[in-house]
């Protein structure tokens, strides 16, 4: 047994958590999210570069809520969610282990969120290289350059709204696109639409998104829509200077003000 | 003599100080463009950015967005609010490519008649120049020939 | 089936061919996103050779993802409607897998049978299926446990196999006939040969006749819900899926003139059963994800006596939580 | 011969509305092609889409008697996007109509026997079809009982024709409403229809039972009626689901391997009993 399953099977053993959510081996070398219940399962938990998914997400479905006391698995893009969330005061009615594997391989137990946002704000991640390098291509670009750029992304949308299913922000239980009176954005996928459907996701999420970019990992034609919200966190972050999943008490940029915000360009 | 492209403007205007503002405009005599379209809200908070999208959708060429300048909102803070969404917003069109320059944002009071007449004046001839807003009309034309004679899974 | 043979380095200009004979071509084109995509494409230098599988299914060809059913426009006397069957191209699609041909063969089977669907018939009737087998095959791959090979001929009209410096062609049906009759100089007679060697290696994960024997009464299975825990909710699986046919009929205009569209719905949104009432009947992932699942297993053999799983895999790939799709069928027939 | 486009919707001129009860509203529906209305036929039981050009359809039964010919009525309750834009519909403006679609009631395999209907507030309607049909040829038929409940007493729908039925001595009329929603002046029974319904249960001899409601009601009434000794076979219901084509493609309306829209939408309770509760 690996330190994380044996730590895992400790805290079943002493009541602290219930139900755990984690990663397990999949096909093509993939890690899919799993869900224990009782120590005796422990080693299908496993660890790895692969194991990419935010967990987070699931802390908003009914069937997880069920469970009194929950175990999480975290990477690190999963504990700023996890910080993010708790600012926005979604996770007061869950008990919950956060449990992390650190640089060094030791696995960590949080069994509060001020420990979770100090190990947070010492880890603090930075941009992917590659993420980087594409949001220098784009702020490269002219701007007609980037709008065919983009309605090119967009053609390609199908409105599987699988970047809304993963996205740990995402948690209204009713979202805009299913509001048919008025009817916001299109159901049928066409590039306008598309367009209206990720410009209302981006600003819903700016300020609020993790960066944990599953988004664009996820989609299923490969459209980095994470880029939008990566790029929105960087302006508001140099405008507001807030940064997201940072603290558990920041709020939400746009939720808020400062007499003194700037701006070049209201006449 | 040839025909002049007339831009279709929505100006989107909260209650208190624009919508006042160009109220005064027109008590006052003002001559100003007449192509501008006035949808007024209880405050400039209230105006949601897919609001703007759906006039560029439905075919605005331009938009104005204004209300109290700062310090001199109705409801104490909804145009600090709205300020903040519009830099954000203005900053995420910008990065998608869109031509924010047919979007003026503006702070009018309800003194302000003068400087609403040439805020309007100088939009519509902004874009007029400009020409006719067609960004999302073309993307829509690529798509539906696509669907309907390509049958393309892209 | 007639077989016939043309040699690698000619494949080009038999595509050429295909091109010139001014029906549209969709075939498969690497984007920059590295991902294999279904495209119209104008030459055979922008087709993709070496990948598993599409992104996509070839589907949206005769089932695109939005559809316009008829438009409609007020005048002063009533109301004009003006269906849109016309004006559907010739098509030809280049390089499905075995395991899409078969889908199609499915889909003609539900949307012709019963109640036939003059949309899809239209577009099946114009479209040309060009087969490639599969010379390779990843984890994913399980058309083998569903009662195909990498080299199975169902649903296509005409299925290539790479053997060596040659490529064996066997026509399947009229149509493909048609199309290598466009080149015939540069096909020859060939005998009939077993393509075995030349397949993919693809592991059967399950038995389908006990699958299909024990999933009747796997409906009560406790697994269906921890097998949906990771379920998100999102249409990947089945905007992806080759059989995957439900749709949403929505309007678009204004009342005075518009479409009536029909585009691709899931089974996994939570709406997809909601009434107006409020009422669910489905109200959580575990029954949306069982419907899925008992419809591709059990519910389209009751109905159409097929399978409508095909094993080409995409569900696994795309889904954002990478639920595999024969585990969870074995875990709850077990 | 080409297949028909079941897509295409037939035009129809709304010749008359009534308001029955808040929010809910009857409409009489004409042809405009009469062509269209020589081909048209349809049977007790069946359903059709009902489409507001620019807005979309929604699913309602047809709920008027085949017996009535020259029209059709509906009677819906706006609540989505299509029922408010049906409801804002105004006389001679021009709707779409696909159908009829779904099966039917066997209507012929019910001569000689008594019929009861238990349905509650807004799936009057779809019985409303029923009951005319029986009762234009009420010889045919034994004791007709009707049992029909809504949340108040302005909830009732068809509050004249309730009279008219309640008057003629060859119908037995139940009507009540949930306790609540009472007026003073209400002298009918207070109480839920399955409440009603097991204080006066119904003969199961020689008799057919159709329950329609919400799924409450259906969940809820079948069960009782079984245990009064209706055989499940005689007990009729016509079921409900979300429904988009109307031709058993969409997917929307489905109960396990079942198609509400082309196998049902009546079954009987030995059918529901077969299929999942996802209804």
């Amino acid at each position: 047994m690996t330190p994380l399953q044996n730590k895992v099977a400790e805290l079943f053993e002493n009541g602290t958590i219930s139900l755990m959510i984690g990663y397990k081996n999949a096909i093509n070398k993939l890690a899919v999210p799993c869900f224990i219940d009782h120590a005796t399962q422990v080693e299908q938990l496993i660890y790895t570069p692969e194991c990419k998914g935010n967990l987070s997400v699931y802390l908003h479905k009914a069937e997880i809520k069920q469970a009194k006391k929950i175990g999480i698995l975290a990477n690190i893009a999963t504990l700023r969610s996890l910080v993010q969330l708790t600012s926005e005061n979604q996770l007061s009615d869950i008990e919950k282990t956060v449990i992390t594997i650190n640089a060094q391989n030791e696995v960590l137990v949080f069994d509060n969120m001020e420990k979770v946002e100090e190990y947070v704000q010492a880890n603090f991640p930075e941009y992917t290289e590659e993420d980087k390098k594409l949001l220098e291509q784009l702020n490269s670009m002219t701007r007609a350059e980037r709008w065919q750029y983009w309605s090119e992304q967009f053609a390609a949308c199908v409105k599987c709204y699988a970047c809304r299913a993963v996205c740990p922000m995402c948690y209204c239980s009713s979202c805009t696109v299913e509001c048919n009176q008025p009817q916001w954005i299109k159901v049928s996928s066409e590039t306008t639409g598309n367009l209206e459907w990720h410009t209302m996701r981006a600003m819903h999420l700016a300020g609020r998104c993790i960066n944990c970019g599953e988004c664009g990992r996820i989609c299923p034609v490969g459209i980095p829509v994470h880029l939008l919200t990566a790029q929105m966190n960087l302006d508001i972050e140099k405008e507001f200077g807030s940064k997201t999943g940072f603290s558990c008490n920041s709020g939400y940029a746009l939720n808020t003000f400062k007499p003194e915000d700037k701006e070049q360009f209201i006449k | 003599m040839s025909e002049q492209f007339e831009p279709k403007i929505v100006a989107f205007v909260c209650n208190w100080c624009t919508y006042a503002g160009a109220d005064l405009a027109g008590t006052s005599r003002t001559k100003y463009a007449t192509n501008v379209s006035i949808i007024r809200f209880p405050c400039t908070g209230r105006i949601d950015f897919m609001l703007l999208m759906k006039a560029f959708e439905n075919g605005a060429d331009g938009i104005i967005v204004s209300g109290c300048h700062p310090n001199d909102c109705h409801y104490t803070s909804g145009n600090f609010h709205a300020r903040r969404r519009w830099i954000v917003f203005r900053s995420l069109l910008d990065f998608m490519g869109f031509d924010t320059d047919r979007i003026t944002f503006s702070w009018v009071s309800a003194a302000e008649g003068a400087k609403w007449a040439g805020l309007v004046d100088e939009t519509t001839q902004r874009i007029r120049e400009k020409g006719a807003f067609t960004d999302f009309k073309k993307l829509d034309c690529s798509t539906f020939e696509k669907i309907s004679h390509d049958a393309i899974t892209e | 089936m007639e077989i016939k043979n043309i040699k690698l380095s000619q494949l080009p200009a038999f595509f050429d061919q295909l091109i010139k004979s001014g029906k549209v071509v969709i075939a498969p084109v690497m984007k920059k996103s590295g991902k294999v995509f279904f495209e119209r494409v104008q030459s055979y230098s922008q087709v993709a050779t070496d990948y598993i599988q599409t992104g996509f299914s070839a589907k949206s060809v005769v089932f695109p993802k939005v559809e316009v059913l008829f438009s409609f426009n007020k005048t002063d006397d009533g109301i004009d409607i003006k269906d849109s069957i016309t004006d559907i191209p010739e098509t030809i699609v280049w390089g499905l897998r075995p395991c899409d041909g078969s889908a199609f063969n499915y889909m003609t089977e539900f949307f012709l049978k019963e109640n036939p669907d003059v949309y899809y018939a239209a577009r099946k009737a114009k479209t040309t299926l060009i087969a490639i087998s599969c010379a390779k095959a990843d984890d994913a791959c399980f058309c083998t446990s569903v009662g195909l090979t990498p080299g199975s001929t169902e649903g296509s009209d005409l299925l290539l196999t790479t053997m060596g410096e040659d490529v064996y062609v066997e026509v399947i049906t009229e149509k493909g006939k048609a199309a290598i009759d466009l080149s015939a100089s540069l096909f020859s007679v060939n005998e009939e040969r077993s393509k075995e060697k030349y397949l993919a290696k693809i592991d059967t994960k399950f038995s389908l006749t006990e699958i299909k024997e024990r999933i009747k009464t796997a409906y009560d299975s406790a697994e269906w819900k921890n097998e949906s825990m990771g379920c998100f909710g999102c249409g990947a699986c089945a905007f992806s899926c080759p059989t995957c046919t439900c749709f949403d009929i929505q309007d678009e205009g204004t009342q005075n003139k518009g479409q009536r569209l029909r585009c691709w719905d899931a089974c996994g949104f939570g709406q997809f059963t909601k009434h107006a009432s409020g009422h669910n009947p489905k109200t959580n992932q575990t029954q949306r994800r069982r419907q899925r699942l008992m419809h591709k297993f059990q519910y389209s053999v009751e109905n159409l006596g097929i399978v409508s799983c095909v094993g080409c895999g995409r569900c696994i790939r795309v889904c954002p939580a990478h639920l595999n799709i024969f585990e969870n069928i074995l875990s709850v027939t077990q | 011969m080409e297949p028909k486009n079941q897509y295409i919707p037939y035009k129809m001129r709304i010749a008359s509305i009534t308001e029955e009860a808040p929010l809910v509203q009857t409409y009489r529906l004409e042809f405009v092609d009469e062509k269209d209305a020589e081909q048209f036929t349809f049977r007790a039981g069946q359903f059709a889409e009902y489409g507001v050009f620019g807005e979309g359809e929604s699913t309602f039964c047809i709920a008027s008697s085949p017996t009535r010919e020259g029209y059709l009525e509906c009677t819906f309750r706006s609540t989505g996007r299509v029922t408010k834009a049906l409801a804002n519909c105004e006389l001679n403006d021009i709707i779409g109509l696909r159908g009829p679609f779904g099966n039917t009631f066997p209507i012929e395999e019910w001569y000689g026997k008594n019929i009861v209907f238990v349905t509650g507030g807004i799936a009057l309607p779809p019985l409303r079809c029923v009951i005319w049909n029986l009762l234009d040829q009420r010889e045919k038929f034994g004791d007709i009982t009707i049992y029909y409940g809504a949340r108040s007493v302005n909830d009732l729908v068809y509050k004249e024709e309730l009279e008219e039925w309640s008057s003629r001595s060859d119908v037995k009329l139940y009507v009540t409403v949930d306790p609540g929603g009472e007026t003073p002046e209400w002298k009918g029974l207070v109480g839920f229809v399955p409440t009603v319904l097991e204080q006066n249960p119904p003969k199961s001899d020689n008799a057919v039972a159709i329950v329609a409601g919400p799924p409450i009601l259906i969940k809820m009434g079948m069960p009782i009626l079984s245990k009064n000794g209706f055989d499940n076979a005689n007990i009729y219901t016509t079921l409900e689901n979300r429904m988009k084509c109307g031709v058993g493609k969409c997917g929307h309306c489905t109960v396990g391997k079942t198609y509400v829209c082309k196998d049902g939408p009546v079954f009987t309770y030995e059918e529901v009993l077969k299929m999942p509760a996802e209804y």
